[in-house]
């Protein structure tokens, strides 16, 4: 383990931030569908997928990063969005679909584009793993050591445009990372019936290119795989891909009746929740004590609950601005 | 006697599937999420339980792969029904559908056949932003060798799905998300219905009058009928009687119908909740102006989604969709009487 | 003095390229066989000894992983340029086209632009069969956010193509493979023109009428301008003084030049190699007639490639094909001379 | 090696007769377009994709197939439609573009269908590796023990359409076997600039399938290798990918001018000629004799003058006969 306080704290507090994120909108997103849950209905509207639980795919890959560099998340992205810096007022405004949102309410949660801190995402599986590569086309064209960072989740290397990506990736030698987010399920789809190998880090030779998985979501070892990782992407050495064994607290989406996942699953998945692992190996390890722990966390609760409080005050579009920014 | 009941439209799509299944053991279904899940908008309720793993089959995130194997099996003497969850992924997915499911028996003289059922999830109206949301109902129509079919509601969702499940040709077959009458998503009342328990089927390429009236024909498809029929309760009130035809099939496409209406009332308004431009709304009308040119009495009218992403926000959504009020007026301003 | 010379599109094309890439270091030839092959169809000819390997990239064939590549690459600051083959490829990427490089500049409000042109070869009329000919015009002109250009000659090719690459939008550039001028396929003989060496814009939106005629009004593009010129000649000996206008744009559609002219001559003819059905016929008929009803005097006509893939031997294709013959004779019925 | 003698003569005849019908369609191809060459000239119009070289990868593969056994061929069919029994006469006039072709002149040679025999074909890359997951699917939902064999050049695997069908039989473990012919070119791009491995057989294992390489364009090796694949397909055990290193004796089409490979490429590549090699390997071997070698040669070669003067004797379709088949 190399990671220095400063880091370790640094993840500790994303992974606090998005837990306290989601779980707030886990709340938030049900104004208004009470008693009868209608998706369309209430102060935000539409699919909703919490990441609640996969925090360290987000805080372990993201202390690397600079702003320069890409990040290209899924539908799942808000942990991803928060750990490389995101803008969270506007980010939370776009979720609620208001004026002051990343993309004045136009996109919603599934299409938070921060270009200051160069982090796009898509609704579509496995459709930021090519722009990924892209970018780092871009830079390494360019002379930059900036990088790019595709997440996906476990049910989208059987996607062809992943495969794609990775090939490119390994044929030119590019500065990407590719992370897996294994949370075992893709909607009701259990890996063992999606995918032909039970590690995809097995497929990363057919690439020319490492593969890692991480077990048991744990963020420490993370860090390191992801310091190799983003290190030689950096240096010019390649692409790596990393897959990161991972839990799915809230279902699919919020409304999803998870009538395919056994009962416990979640409760099994939380006695070993990774923010408490974290807390405890910093306590254990008196890198930190419980005060400095709590004021960190402090911190992240006010600034979520600032962008909420962001997000509600923030006025609705104009109906007719629907019909701007389609061409720049 | 022959009994029915009220089903929704979801509810209605899986009796079809699963009497299909029934009747020929070569009948399957196979799609993301339509096990266990039993289709993310219902389209499969209660065919794993009946028929199992084998034949309601879930599979991984790989549209390309599973449609094309959808073809290849529906070549070797299957009958695949295959979904596409939301049509909007089409983008990953529409070489099997266009060059492959389309063409083969063209190539072939008919000599092979490809009787595959896509069926997908088309519509917005919840908010779910610009990947989620369309229609696309042009973007298949288009394109030769596909039939394509759009139901309004539960009665017709079964015929057809019935006659596409027994098609030998292709058929991509689109249900409205909002009209699958799921508990989590508000749909029009008009889209559940009466459905006769036996099997049924509703014949490709007729289009319904679901209202008759003097002074203008409003053609529509899946969502827009409901709104149509709407604003045609509407106009009523103002003393125009609107005539409502639901167009049930884009390909094939009952011109006759809706030239022979618009030969009566003069005028016409087509809705269509896909992009504008280069859809259907402007197939609609050249079909009425190049048979008869004379027929049109006032500019006709196009009521469709503007030539822009669905937007996420509901404000700019719910003012970008064709509904009941831009169908109304589009009718006045046609009869002159807006 | 600006000096000229006749050029075949492929060089013109290759032309704006080199001086783009010239002006603008960020601007880079992505695509299949662009390098020492020079581009399938010659779009990339001296692309490779100039630039390098770096900036003329030969891709492996995954199209949606080259195109996604330069979604990015553009959103991160370069122009890429990237090549899909034929156009009929598209069924393998489109994902990466519509709901990508279509979508994000919508979604994030204008914060992100993707100045990304992606050129492609459409048409048939050599033989090529169903997946090698299609035109597919309103497949990409029916999806919003991008621009759709499908030059008819060489000076235009060169000035909207240099236009399509200094635009901060996505630009789908449709050129003809049999416009290219290439040595191994034919090409009619108004396709290669002078053109001027510096670098010049056309701007999108702005159809060019390339013959005046009061009698009637035949809109082409692409390869049907060639046809229509012909038919018009052909027309003038019987009396007829046939408007010939070439669209250039799908997206912008120049709507206003068609409808002034059809407003002088009372008639109009659409000519499109894209299928027939949903595609630009109908949206540039029902664009005069919802804006002026009345100017039609006789029934307008399409044609266009029947609703069928495009057939392989001969005789058949042939037949189907839009040709100066079908488009006179279309013209003659529609001003009652036929 | 396991061969029998018959099979080994069945296997010289198909590549015999392969090698004989593209070298004539090499000749063919260009009546018509001479002086100038004009692809939409002559009695032949339109691409055209010879596999002189290859055919090896027909026979030592298809010998081991039935009539209900499946084949998905790509632009490059002929040795493979040939070698898995295509209706020769129906086949050439297709190519013809005549009324008794396969698909009465709507197809072409990209596009040739032989129900009879299970053989399809397809011009974009990698469309037909789905299709043969779906037809082995087919075969087992239906107990029968039918297989299907896809097969795509090098430069298809790096298309996200063969990884998904690579995946799906592998979760599924379908009796598929997926024949690479790698003849080193993608039309102009050399295999090193468009695939992150030298050897494709390394990505089987991602698939969870038995991945094997043949080198040096050998039947032998081939016959082998695919009769165990084909075996453990036929016994439930799942697919198999084979890459086989092959040759391309005509450019990537007929007019290609080949300015991208070295001028004696082929000259190399015909001193190891396959067909040669397995020439000498029956007679060096005393497993026949010239004249039973020349006999075969001959029938071969009657069979293909025939089915080219039947496809010059049938007629052209009628024009309007292309609305015709839309739909059946
Ligand atoms: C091409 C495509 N197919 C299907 C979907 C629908 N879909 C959205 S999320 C999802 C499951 C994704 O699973 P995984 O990749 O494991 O991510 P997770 O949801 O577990 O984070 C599916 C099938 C989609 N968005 N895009
Ligand atoms: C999806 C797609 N992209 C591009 C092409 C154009 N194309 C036809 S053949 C070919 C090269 C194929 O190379 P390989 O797979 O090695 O087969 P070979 O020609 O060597 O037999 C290409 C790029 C195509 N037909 N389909
Ligand atoms: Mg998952
Ligand atoms: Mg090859």
């Amino acid at each position: 383990m190399s990671a220095t306080k400063d880091d370790l704290l640094w993840m500790y507090a994303a992974m606090v931030k998005a837990r306290y994120y989601e779980d707030t909108m886990a709340t938030v997103y049900m104004e208004g569908k009470k008693p009868k849950f209608d998706i369309g209905a209430g102060l935000v509207p539409g699919e909703m997928h919490l990441a609640a639980g996969q925090e360290p795919c987000a805080a372990g890959v993201c202390v690397h990063l600079r702003n320069d560099d890409t990040v290209t998340a899924p539908h799942r992205p808000h942990h991803v969005a928060i750990a490389k810096g995101v803008d969270l007022n506007r980010m939370t405004a776009e979720i609620f679909g208001r004026v002051d949102g990343l993309g004045g309410g136009r996109g919603g949660h599934m299409h938070l584009f921060d270009p200051a801190v160069n982090f796009v995402c898509s609704g579509i599986i496995a459709e930021g793993a090519p722009p990924a590569v892209g970018a780092a086309l871009g830079a390494r064209m360019n002379g930059r050591d900036a990088i790019a960072v595709s997440y996906v989740g476990e049910g989208a290397p059987n996607q062809g445009g992943f495969h794609e990506a990775l090939n490119l990736a390994g044929v030119w030698q590019l500065p990407v990372v590719f992370i897996i987010e294994d949370n075992s399920w893709g909607i009701s789809v259990p890996k063992s019936k999606s995918t032909a190998v039970a590690d995809n880090a097995i497929r990363a030779p057919g690439y020319a290119m490492p593969g890692v998985r991480i077990e048991n979501n744990d963020v420490l070892t993370l860090y390191d795989a992801a310091a190799d990782a983003v290190a030689r992407a950096r240096a010019g050495q390649g692409p790596t891909l990393i897959e990161v064994e991972t839990y799915r607290y809230y279902g699919h989406f919020q409304g999803d009746p998870e009538i395919y996942r056994p009962k416990d699953e979640v409760k099994g998945l939380k006695a070993k929740d990774p923010i408490d692992r974290l807390y405890h190996y910093l306590m254990d390890n008196q890198i930190t004590d419980s005060s400095d722990l709590e004021a960190i966390a402090q911190r992240c609760r006010e600034e979520v609950d600032a962008a909420y409080a962001f997000a509600r005050k923030s006025p609705e579009p104009a109906p007719e601005a629907a019909l701007e920014h389609v061409f720049v | 006697m022959p009994s029915s009941r009220k089903l929704t439209v979801s509810r209605a799509m899986s009796e079809a599937i699963a009497q299909e299944m029934r009747a020929d053991p070569q009948t399957f279904v196979m799609g993301e999420d339509v096990g266990a899940f039993e289709g993310v908008f219902d389209s499969t309720l209660g065919l794993l339980e009946e028929f199992g793993e084998e034949r309601v089959r879930d599979t991984p995130i790989s549209e390309t792969g599973f449609i094309g194997a959808g073809v290849g099996a529906a070549m070797s003497g299957m009958r695949p029904i295959v979904e596409l969850m939301f049509v909007d992924f089409i983008g990953v997915c529409m070489n099997a559908v266009y060059n492959l499911a389309a063409k083969n028996t063209y190539f072939s003289a008919g000599n092979c056949k490809v009787p595959m059922v896509l069926m997908t999830g088309t519509g917005g109206g919840y908010n779910d932003a610009a990947q989620h949301s369309q229609a696309l109902h042009a973007t298949f129509a288009h394109l030769p060798g596909l039939k394509v079919v759009a139901p309004s509601n539960a009665y017709d969702a079964k015929g057809l799905l019935t006659t596409a499940i027994r098609d030998d040709n292709p058929v991509v077959y689109m249900f409205h998300k909002g009209l699958q009458g799921l508990v989590w998503m508000a749909s029009p009342a008009g889209a559940a219905t009466e459905v006769p328990e036996e099997s049924y089927t509703i014949p490709f390429g007729e289009a319904r009058t679901v209202r008759s009236g003097r002074d203008v024909t409003i053609v529509a498809i899946s969502m827009t009928v409901h709104g149509a029929l709407a604003a045609a309760e509407e106009l009523a009130t103002e003393g125009i009687e609107a005539e409502v035809i639901d167009l049930r099939t884009l390909v094939p496409l009952d011109r006759d119908t809706v030239i022979e209406s618009v030969k009566r009332t003069g005028h016409l308004v087509v809705a269509d909740e896909d992009y504008r431009s280069y859809g259907l709304t402007s197939e609609v009308i050249t079909s009425v102006v190049e048979a008869h040119p004379d027929y049109l009495k006032g500019p006709p009218q196009r009521v469709a989604m503007p030539d822009i992403p669905v937007p996420y926000s509901r404000p700019m959504e719910d003012a970008m969709l064709p509904n009941a009020e831009r169908i109304a007026s589009a009718a006045r301003h046609t009869t002159g009487r807006g």
